[in-house]
């Protein structure tokens, strides 16, 4: 199944390391600066594995918007919400057991059947990158319609995001929440 | 392609026609829509009108009644049997549902009967009811009765006939119970449906079986088959068992409406009611209703279903004969009339069981007569003097002369004095159970005949002889009531006519008519088996009359002078039989515990098993998850110490946390059972795929 | 037609109520009268669109799935966007989105604690699409979203608007709201049936694959029966399906969720829930159980007949204890529902016939005594029946309207609900061939007595609460009769008990030619 | 190299994600693990895209899309957070149960 006599398996292994511990960091970490920059690093490692994958575009959108902009936006979130940025033993709740299992099993499960359906196929892309500009072929012409679409959900979210965190706005209904 | 006006309008046969008729037969569903259209217009409209609907209610009897004669007329003169049905809707491609209408002799005899008794109540009620609450109502619901009595006659086949059935049910329960304001009023209502329901069981599964067996509601096909021993049509699963068994279930049915001991016990309840209401369901509809069922169906029973008959005539014979008696120890003269019906209703039954067909209609529609006329009676009476008692009545000849004399003339009728009409209709019957054998029933029924004779003279002795002692100042009723009682006393003296024997004095026979029995026998089914001798058998003659003579003899002896008490009287007449009869051989209280075990016991057994068994099962389970979620919880995260300690801390406080916990608001628990979901669906495909 | 084919109108009727729903949820929630209209008009649409189709229905062909289209829709699992009405699923159809317009006339007016109309409109807009869907649904998967999709706004009506009395847990010594225990208990108790459902409905897919392409369609599935009933686990299957129809019916056993989800829901909830909801799985039990797995129909039927049986005379049992008029209602429909199922485990025409007339019938009479006693404890803010008496006195309509729709739920002939149990009795005389005919003599019989039993309750409902003198409490008391927007609710419904009862044909009409079809294609992938 | 290793490790990201989500207590983490569990979709539309080769690069458009979708959800995410956070002073989940019944 992993053939180590090839560079691209190494290298791709590597990353699949990083992205798992980073991963790992993500979900466990006490500390919250710490689990964004967990974020970074899988986020990082992903997006050289679709090098490895020849997907060269979408790495370097990974790179850009979530790394370059999301993260930032994370942080500032961290910041702005005073969320305790020291050791926090407080940062799980008590359903770590179950979720534990639950995600475990979640991963037992498709692993399994993942590997049942596709295991053996070969990954042919490899070594033979996609064109950018096939992908913007395709992107403007097949796809426009949805890509206007995501435009209008982005603009949509932008919106939204200034009306909801606005200041001067009234505390919406505090009233109903209970309490 | 059949869009909905002709689905509705024409899936397979819509309308047939057997027999011969004209237009008259054609158009006869008149009168069985007309009370229905009254009902609905007196809701309407009935609180406007001067007498608060009673207008409408009588016009639409009037019609029934001026069509009823038609038809009856018609068919006397030309022997019309017709019968129609229009398809309401089909099962399959066999059963079909149909509102139908016979006219023949039984149907439009009984729509005679209805219309006249009907109309002649309809107007006393106008006079009766005046001032009364809620009159409109009463009016509506008093169509409604004629209306589902008529349907019930006029059925062609036994779907119909359990609608018209139960709707007669319908319409007592709202009579009886019509001065709900009193618990024991709505109760004696609830009582008098209750019983019918349960023998209704009866009705219902025996009309099924022999439906089904025969492929046919029809109650046409389904004679044709037993008179032919299901040779006649494809009906493969008919045979005596179900014959037999339908015919017993059927004639259970009958045993409630017809008020057959021991399932009579709602009729003198049902007296609770006002007073019309008791006369037109003692006269024309409901009690009839059973007495007509087992006719309408007869050939069923004359050909296969002979092996019922044993039982039918048991329980005839018991009915005519203890309801009797306990007419005898009534002190509400109403109920000493209720009990009379049950009694006279077991010879109706005991005739028609031994194969008097003819016998028991002809007493059906005499008594129709006398029975309302003894009841419009009572009720003029209980006008007069504002009390049901007869304790507190007495000498009221002297203050109500039309009344009293009507009611002489019911009584008479009743007790089966020559020459008024019960005399006849009562000799045909001992003239059957003589021919067919029946000779201890005969004894039974001449005894009855001496019972009856006895009370009627006791409840005429008391109420208009002796001296008043009542309050108040009795009167006599107005003409919108007393017309009707001369009318129907006229009735009560000549009905016997239609169907004289005729008297034999030597060779010659005079005055012998049987007109009745020929309309009655217009069916295809005749002969229908019973007897009818060449003349009047003067010995039976002389045993019934001497019976009645005897009866009102030691009748008039015992109470025509007045005594202290009601009861010491009573007690004095019939020592041993009095507590036993006065309790009603104790069967309302056997009634009322079975009820009671039902409501009480048994349905808070049910009820209890729901809340403690079942729902404590569900709950469990519930509790259960949210338990071990803890249990895993604490045995992995707290150690084992712990989770033991909280564990024996009490399932209750735990799996009590978990109630509220399942509803925490938390997103991630919504999310943590979305998971599980999905894994459970992974698990599936898993499994499923590799099969 | 254009409108009419291509399943167009069907769409709409099932969709539309979801745009509906949408539109109201977009109009200011201060803007009362114009989201109500929003909702009504939505209905009033859907309503009159479903009366088109019957209107266009072929009766001639009822058996046919109509107005149907079979569109790709999940095609990696093979699961196409099939919908379709035939003569059964026409009159089911009709009831949903009438009585949907009669719910929101209804609480027009009549809005409970917390009231917030707006969300309430959506939650029944969208409950309307699920029903709708559901009956015009010919594919597994899609019927299962429709059949799951009702859960949730039922859920949120019964807890949010439902009874906040407090109610004790028997054996656990627990005391909560009565709305969120109910609404818990439904939700999962439905979930809990319906898992098993859906693994059913896997197998189905699984399994179809060796007769044919693996497929979630109806139809295809019931042409593969001879081959599904002969596989070894298809008694499971036919068990996991069993359990979420019959939690849905629900049947005896598993009917507990049923008296306190209708005692604790609001007026409209509940009759949504005994119109519509609980014939969900009746409906499942034809449109897929029975002709997907004949054999194991068969199977089953003894069993279904016997806790059909049970469910009457536990039904009219457990009525007979009750101390509140909503719950005794609620358990009224255990034994109704009972008679609905005898009639189905027969399978035989005039069981089917009498199952989905039953369902109609029920629908509308239970609705309608729902609606009444709503209306009732809205006046006098009690459901105790000891409190109540006299009725009839104090609002004479109301208490005519409750004498009469009692009389039609006791099954008086001439009336909607007498059909139902009479046909099933019917049916039950003769059930289909390799049926045990005494046991369904048996229950016949019992079934018969059960009605004894209906009627005693019922009466004894109305001696407590119509008759009688009103008590002390309510002396001084101004009690409005029928206001105007009850009235136009419940006319509709009470003309239609008396149509169907008079006139059987209006439903038999159109399902009987789709049950001979059915039955006789149940009895040769028998042979 | 085969599909299967790259299979697991996104099967292996997206679990954790799941993990997160169920377990973490505030909602900025939250909103972090959602973000992994997309990842690891992106990492699946680009392997299978890598493995089938199918036509105009499908699985990698998909991808781009999803990274749009997902920057949409942080922002709107993330203003939620913000907002709730000015109203009670917390960034903890547990604490907003006002769906609680």
């Amino acid at each position: 199944m992993m053939d180590f006599t090839e560079p691209v398996t190494w290298v791709a292994s590597i990353l699949g390391l990083v992205i798992a511990i980073s991963g790992f960091i993500v979900v466990t970490s006490k500390n919250l600066i710490h689990a964004a920059l967990g974020l970074v690093g899988a986020l990082a490692g992903t997006a050289g594995l679709f090098l490895v994958l020849s997907a060269e575009f979408v790495a370097w959108v990974l790179v850009l918007v979530y790394i370059g902009a999301v993260l930032v936006l994370f942080l500032f979130g961290i910041m702005i919400t005073r969320a305790p940025v020291g050791y926090d033993v407080d940062l799980d709740n008590d359903r770590k057991v179950i979720a534990a299992v639950g995600a475990g099993s979640l991963f037992v499960l498709t692993s399994f059947a993942a590997l049942d359906s596709f295991g053996d196929t070969a990954l042919l892309g490899i070594g033979d990158p996609t064109s950018t500009g096939d992908l913007a072929d395709a992107l403007l012409g097949r796809f426009v319609l949805p890509f206007e679409l995501v435009s209008f959900v982005l603009l949509a979210a932008l919106i939204g995001g200034i009306t909801v965190a606005r200041k001067d706005a009234t505390p919406i209904a505090v009233g109903e929440t209970e309490e | 392609m059949t869009n909905l006006f002709l689905a509705l309008a024409s899936e397979g046969e819509k309308a047939v026609e057997f027999g011969s008729g004209g237009q008259l037969q054609e158009w006869a569903w008149l009168i069985l829509v007309a009370p229905f259209v009254a009902y609905v217009l007196i809701l309407a409209y009935g609180k406007k009108l001067k007498y608060e609907g009673g207008e409408i209610a009588v016009g639409m009897m009037a019609f029934v009644f001026g069509y009823g004669l038609l038809l009856w007329v018609d068919t006397i003169r030309n022997h019309t049997v017709f019968e129609k049905s229009i398809e309401i809707g089909r099962v399959g491609n066999g059963m079909v549902f149909e509102w139908g209408w016979v006219v023949d002799g039984l149907s439009s005899m009984m729509y005679f009967v209805v219309g006249t008794v009907g109309l002649l109540v309809f107007t006393y009620a106008l006079g009766y009811m005046k001032g009364e609450r809620r009159n409109t109502f009463f009016y509506a619901s008093f169509s409604l009765f004629a209306g589902a009595m008529l349907v019930l006659v006029a059925s062609a086949n036994l779907a119909q006939l359990i609608v018209g059935w139960e709707l007669v049910g319908v319409a007592s329960y709202l009579l009886i119970g019509h001065y709900w304001e009193d618990k024991a009023n709505s109760s004696a209502g609830m009582k008098a449906f209750f019983t019918n329901k349960v023998a209704d069981v009866g009705l219902i599964v025996g009309a099924l079986a022999l439906s089904v067996s025969v492929g046919s509601f029809r109650i046409k096909d389904i004679l044709e088959v037993a008179t032919t021993n299901g040779d006649s049509l494809n009906a493969p699963y008919f045979g005596s068992t179900v014959a037999v068994a339908g015919a017993l279930l059927l004639f259970f049915g009958a045993m409630g409406k017809s008020a057959q001991f021991p399932l009579h016990i709602w009729l003198p309840d049902a007296m609770a009611g006002p007073t019309p209401v008791s006369a037109l369901m003692h006269a024309a509809t409901m009690v009839t209703a059973g007495i007509y069922l087992m006719a309408r169906m007869f050939p069923l029973y004359q050909e296969m279903a002979t092996a019922a008959r044993p039982i039918m005539i048991a329980v005839g014979a018991a009915t005519l004969f203890l309801t009797g008696l306990i007419a005898l120890v009534q002190d509400d003269i109403k109920k000493v009339l209720a009990y009379s019906t049950v009694s006279q209703l077991g010879y109706m039954m005991v005739a028609i069981a031994a194969g008097g067909y003819t016998a028991a209609l002809f007493h059906l529609f005499t008594h129709a007569f006398f029975k309302a006329l003894l009841f419009l009676g009572a009720g003029s009476v209980i006008h007069g003097v504002h009390s049901n008692n007869m304790s507190d009545m007495g000498g009221l000849r002297k203050y109500m002369p039309r009344t009293f004399w009507t009611f002489i003339i019911g009584s008479g009728a009743l007790a089966g004095i020559i020459p008024l009409a019960g005399f006849f209709s009562k000799d045909e019957i001992l003239g059957t159970l003589d021919y067919e054998g029946y000779t201890a029933v005969l004894w039974i029924a001449i005894a009855g005949a001496f019972v009856t004779a006895f009370y009627m003279t006791r409840a005429v002795a008391l109420t208009f002889f002796g001296s008043y002692k009542g309050h108040g100042h009795p009167h006599e009723s107005e003409g919108l009531m007393t017309v009707p009682l001369m009318i129907l006393a006229g009735f009560s003296v000549v009905a016997g006519a239609v169907n004289m024997a005729g008297f034999k004095f030597g060779e010659t026979i005079v005055l012998r008519y049987t007109g009745f029995t020929e309309w009655l026998a217009t069916r295809d089914f005749s002969p229908l088996g019973d007897h009818h001798p060449e003349a009047l058998e003067w010995g039976l003659a002389l045993y019934g009359t001497a019976a009645a003579v005897g009866g009102i003899a030691i009748g008039w002896m015992l109470f025509s002078k007045d005594a202290e008490t009601q009861e010491a009287r009573d007690r004095l007449t019939i020592p041993v039989l009095y507590p036993i009869l006065r309790a009603k051989y104790y069967l309302d209280d056997v009634a009322l515990g079975l009820v009671g075990v039902i409501k009480g016991p048994a349905a808070r057994f049910v009820d209890w098993t729901n809340t403690y068994i079942f729902d404590t099962i569900v709950n469990s389970f519930g509790f259960a998850a949210g338990w071990l979620g803890k249990v895993v919880y604490n045995v992995a995260d707290q150690g084992i110490i712990d989770g033991i300690f909280n564990g024996s801390a009490g399932v209750a406080s735990v799996a009590g946390g978990w109630l509220r916990k399942i509803q925490t608001g938390k997103i991630q628990q919504y999310a943590g059972a979305l998971v599980i979901g999905a894994v459970a669906l992974v698990v599936g495909f898993v499994i499923f795929n590799s099969n | 037609m254009e409108l009419l084919d291509n399943g167009t109108v069907l769409s709409l009727i099932t969709f539309l109520p979801l745009v509906g729903a949408l539109v109201v949820g977009l109009i200011p929630r201060a803007q009362e009268e114009a989201y109500k209209w929003a909702a009504l008009i939505t209905a009033l649409v859907v309503g009159v669109l479903s009366i088109v189709v019957a209107f266009v229905f072929d009766y001639g062909d009822s058996a046919k799935f109509q107005f149907g289209t079979d569109l790709s829709w999940i095609e990696s699992i093979g699961s196409n966007f099939h919908i379709g009405v035939d003569g059964i699923s026409l009159p089911m159809l009709v009831l949903s989105a009438v009585i949907t317009i009669l719910a929101i006339i209804y609480s027009w007016d009549h809005w409970e604690e917390p009231r917030n109309p707006k969300a309430f409109l959506i939650l029944m807009l969208l409950l309307e699409t699920g029903m709708n869907g559901t009956f015009v649904a010919l594919d597994l998967i899609l019927f299962f979203i429709f059949f799951e999709l009702v859960l949730l706004p039922m859920y949120f009506m019964i807890g949010i608007w439902g009874d906040k009395t407090p109610r004790t847990i028997a054996m656990f010594n627990l005391t909560t709201e009565t709305r969120l225990y109910a609404s818990i208990k439904f939700f999962l108790f439905t979930l809990f049936g319906s898992a098993f459902m859906l693994l059913s409905f896997l197998g189905l897919y699984f399994n179809s694959g060796d007769a044919g392409a693996r497929t979630f369609d109806i139809p295809k599935l019931i042409e593969m029966a001879p081959h599904l009933s002969a596989l070894p686990i298809a008694g499971w299957l036919f068990a996991g399906m069993f359990l979420g129809f019959a939690v849905k019916v629900p049947m005896w056993p598993f009917h507990t969720w049923l008296p306190d989800a209708h005692t604790a829901a609001p007026t409209v909830g509940s009759v949504l829930l005994a119109a519509i909801l609980l014939k969900l799985g009746s409906y499942g039990f034809i449109r897929i159980a029975l002709p997907i797995l004949p054999e194991q129909a068969m199977q089953w039927a003894p069993t279904i007949a016997i806790l059909a049986v049970i469910g009457i005379i536990y039904g009219s049992l457990a009525c007979l204890a009750q101390t509140d008029m909503k719950r005794l209602i609620a358990f009224s429909s255990v034994g109704h529902m009972g008679f609905v199922m005898l009639g189905i485990s027969t399978m035989t025409e005039a069981g089917i016939n009498a199952a989905i007339i039953g369902m109609v019938a029920h629908g509308v009479i239970t609705g309608m005594l729902f609606f009444v006693a709503g209306s009732m404890h809205h006046r006098y803010h009690t459901r105790d029946m000891a409190r109540l008496g006299g009725n009839a006195t104090l609002m004479p309509k109301m208490g005519f309207i409750l004498g009469f729709i009692a009389m039609a739920s006791l099954g008086l002939p001439g009336l909607a609900g007498f059909w139902g149990e009479f046909m099933a009795l019917l049916g039950a005389f003769r059930p289909a061939a390799g049926l045990p005919v005494g046991l369904f003599q048996t229950a016949m019989v019992i079934g018969a007595v059960g009605t004894v039993l209906t009627a005693g309750y019922l009466l004894w409902m109305l001696q407590k609460v119509n008759l009688g003198e009103p008590k002390d409490e309510w002396a001084g008391h101004e009690f409005h009769d029928v206001d105007r927007f009850e009235m136009a609710a419940w006319v509709p419904l009470l003309l239609a008990t008396v149509a169907i009862g008079v006139y059987p044909r209006l439903v038999l009409g159109s399902t009987n030619g789709a049950v001979k079809e059915l039955v006789s294609t149940i009895l040769e992938n028998l042979a | 190299m085969t599909l299967g290793p790259v299979l697991v490790l996104a099967a292996l990201l997206f679990s954790m994600g799941v993990y997160g989500v169920l377990a973490r207590r505030n909602a900025v983490t939250v909103l972090l693990a959602v973000e992994l569990m997309l990842n690891a979709v992106n990492i699946n539309l680009v392997a299978f895209q890598s493995a089938l080769q199918s036509p105009q690069g499908l699985g990698q458009i998909f991808a781009i899309f999803v990274i749009t979708v997902a920057a949409a959800e942080v922002g709107i995410g993330l203003a939620i957070v913000l907002l709730i956070f000015r109203n009670r002073r917390s960034a903890n989940l547990d604490d907003f149960a006002t769906m609680k019944g």
